[in-house]
């Protein structure tokens, strides 16, 4: 059965080695943090200027100084610098993050990136997806693997505006684990129950089976409700 | 020297109609209010403003918005919720707006203080920010040419002040300060507090007083507590 | 995640012969002279170096330069009296020697680090260091194009660091420093001392661990407490 | 009679109003410092990354982590800021130094400046040199107005290699002050006992005489030897 938005946030959790430095988009990647595994030091990078930024804030407890690029009041954990937004950006631009974690509206067969505007949005707005898509040395989607409407949102050519071309290495939904190989997607993983046929069927492009497909090691409580089959 | 001004009225007593005028700040963080509210009071017109969101419902940006004093906006993500007043107008084919990526935005920014010419990035190829915009290949790899971005006058906010206008900041407060203190012809800087020369190390200066041409001291607005 | 190395001989032990390595410092302040010591026990060849100045007398980078250890020296001022080694061996056309303005020197290195193709800048336009590159008139006025400057490792000093590679610097030991450690693939920093994560604060922090690789503390040499 | 190396110092001392940022080469514009009225708040910018540079540190008061462009260990005045290189020349390239007083080897008519290498300079060294002469508001120039060998340092056309062309706003020299006008020379000042005619003698390029030539105004104690007529 597909997982939850918790559960594609926790598979992502367990691919974060000790020592790396993420941006988390928002939705599903703003879960991830919760989920790693004790003892890993993983900082989050903030646009607005923040490297090791902690939990939402308590009730009443807010800096008012102290916000993230979401616009929450958080917190810092011990270790966390602050700079202004020219560094931030340097650091995203530079590629000095191992990893950016993303939402998407749409993924192409060879990796290209729309998250940031739908067609017909009348006012524009791109804040960091573009530097954070061109920069990451690994940009990881983070996304349910349809639309609300069942829509297929891995396809063969982007029809929504671009964020950055191939520019996404994996794809991390609630059915699959999906690396961009090239102009192949490579089916890494697939949710529990879930068959590789159900996954390609509601995929836009064609999905590479490889031997090494497995099972998405995930816990039950993170695992969802059984696929509707489109 | 001393750079001191009584009132945030004072220090904007001199805008014209017209100005291009930057604003740090990235939400309620380092963005300064009080002197946004006093510009709002000079009643100016065909302001460009430089600032990367879009203003917050009528108060300060959102308010000069409504009020109808900004011609044009050049901004990164002016599509939050509450930047109702930037998005009626424009709709309405009130108010230009152009949009950059927020990289390129601050850099841009960076390029006019630093006095360079411009500068190639690779963020915004192959997208429709980048048309009509030059590319070049460098190393192999395609990068869109943009210009510096100046501005007559710059609001910046910062934490605290000695008279010759060093500035220090506190947690996020620092964002676009910094930077745009470094890109405007006058830059008036609204501060938590002032203390005697001196009395910041020299190391925790972040923004020198070089930059800067006046500073008003103001009380936090309770609004500036409010959830953005 | 523990970024501390024992000594600058392990940190240093993995650098090939012909590697490109920055240095920071300008005069002693900043300047990494036990990781510098260190890489002359390396006795490695066909280095290039990036460093402002041209090595002091038989020390660090000039003992370096001395042992035949470098290729090429990429540099500003290279010029001081106690450069004698550069100089001889420049002299004999035994080290290549590319000297660019300050400016356009550490604006390299930042594009390097902060992930651009390149930038135009005033300085050096109708003199002999801008001959055979890029003029480009911006705006009525000519610039010069620059390409970034990165390396396969950079040598920093700073004063404070935790294990997580946060560092700290003191009176002028800025310099280049805290630009270098953005523009090269493994950063190595030689501190005064290591304290606990958490003990630096976040606004003091002027290096972020992002950039570091390794750090070392070391005692201060009492050289460098001689004048350069 | 003309100037000492201090008077020339004293001279332009007086030009700097309150408020006034400025880097000062090595040799004649070091000195300017000591010869500022009382009450001038007029902060001294250094390369390496200061603003608000104080005197010399005392023999054995020396800090081992500061000094300033020119390798001397130095002290910082209250007010002083430090920050990094880039910084440090995107103040000097960006326009923010009211002024920088740098020594010559050779000014042209219309302010070339040449004072980086000679001709045949077997090593060449620029430091920050061509992004002071570019950079700063007023880039005024503090020299002897001849060669030790008595050769016009103001010539027609600069023949050693250039810093930066039309960069140089006023000229101090121990014979005069000159101010460029796009191509022209105009003689403000000349020294006290020194004929208009005396300094034409020894510049290399017409000097342009107005209503408004004074006598410079410094006291007797930075006067020097009487001119030995070249």
């Amino acid at each position: 059965m597909p997982l939850t938005r918790e559960g594609i946030a926790y598979r992502i959790a367990q691919d974060l080695p000790d020592g790396s430095y993420v941006n988390l988009g928002v939705g599903i990647p703003s879960l991830v943090l919760q989920f790693l595994p004790e003892g890993r030091d993983v900082l989050v990078h903030s646009e607005n200027g923040i490297l090791g930024v902690g939990p939402k804030a308590a009730a009443g407890q807010e800096d008012p100084d102290l916000v993230n690029a979401n616009g929450d009041y958080v917190t810092l954990l011990p270790g966390a610098s602050l700079f202004d937004h020219a560094l931030s950006f340097a650091i995203i631009r530079g590629g000095h993050l191992t990893h950016a974690i993303l939402g998407a509206l749409q993924v192409s067969r060879r990796g290209d990136l729309s998250n940031w505007k739908v067609p017909g949005q009348r006012v524009p707005g791109v804040g960091g997806a573009m530097d954070l898509a061109v920069g990451a040395q690994r940009v990881w989607v983070a996304m349910t693997h349809v639309t609300e409407r069942g829509e297929p949102k891995i396809v063969e050519a982007c029809t929504y505006p671009l964020t950055a071309p191939r520019c996404v290495k994996r794809i991390y939904t609630d059915l699959a684990v999906i690396r961009v190989e090239g102009e192949d997607l490579v089916l890494e993983e697939v949710a529990p129950g879930v068959s590789p046929q159900e996954v390609q069927a509601c995929t836009g492009a064609p999905l590479r089976l490889t031997a090494d497909l497995r099972e998405m090691p995930v816990p039950a409580e993170v695992r969802g409700v059984p696929l509707r089959t489109p | 020297m001393d750079k001191c001004v009584p009132t945030c009225d004072e220090a904007v007593a001199d805008i014209p109609n017209g100005a291009t005028i930057m604003m740090g700040g990235f939400g309620p963080p380092g963005f300064p209010a009080q002197l946004v509210e006093a510009l709002r009071r000079r009643r100016l017109r065909d302001l460009v403003i430089i600032q990367c969101g879009g203003g917050t419902e009528d108060y300060a940006l959102g308010g000069l918005i409504l009020d109808g004093a900004v011609r044009k906006l050049i901004s990164s993500y002016p599509t939050h919720p509450g930047a109702w007043a930037l998005r009626d107008r424009y709709l309405r084919g009130e108010i230009e707006l152009e949009v950059l990526p927020q990289g390129t935005f601050v850099e841009r920014i960076r390029a006019a203080g630093a006095g360079l010419g411009g500068f190639y990035t690779p963020t915004g190829v192959g997208t429709e920010l980048a048309e009509g915009k030059e590319v070049r290949i460098i190393n192999g790899r395609p990068y869109v040419f943009e210009l510096p971005l100046s501005a007559d006058f710059a609001f910046i906010k910062a934490h605290r002040a000695d008279r010759w206008g060093n500035l220090t900041y506190r947690r996020t407060m620092r964002n676009f300060n910094p930077i745009m203190a470094m890109a405007a012809k006058v830059v008036i800087a609204e501060v938590d507090e002032i203390v005697a020369v001196g009395e910041l190390s020299p190391e925790e200066i972040e923004t020198p007083g070089i930059f800067v041409d006046r500073v008003v001291a103001t009380e936090r607005h309770p609004r500036l507590l409010r959830r953005t």
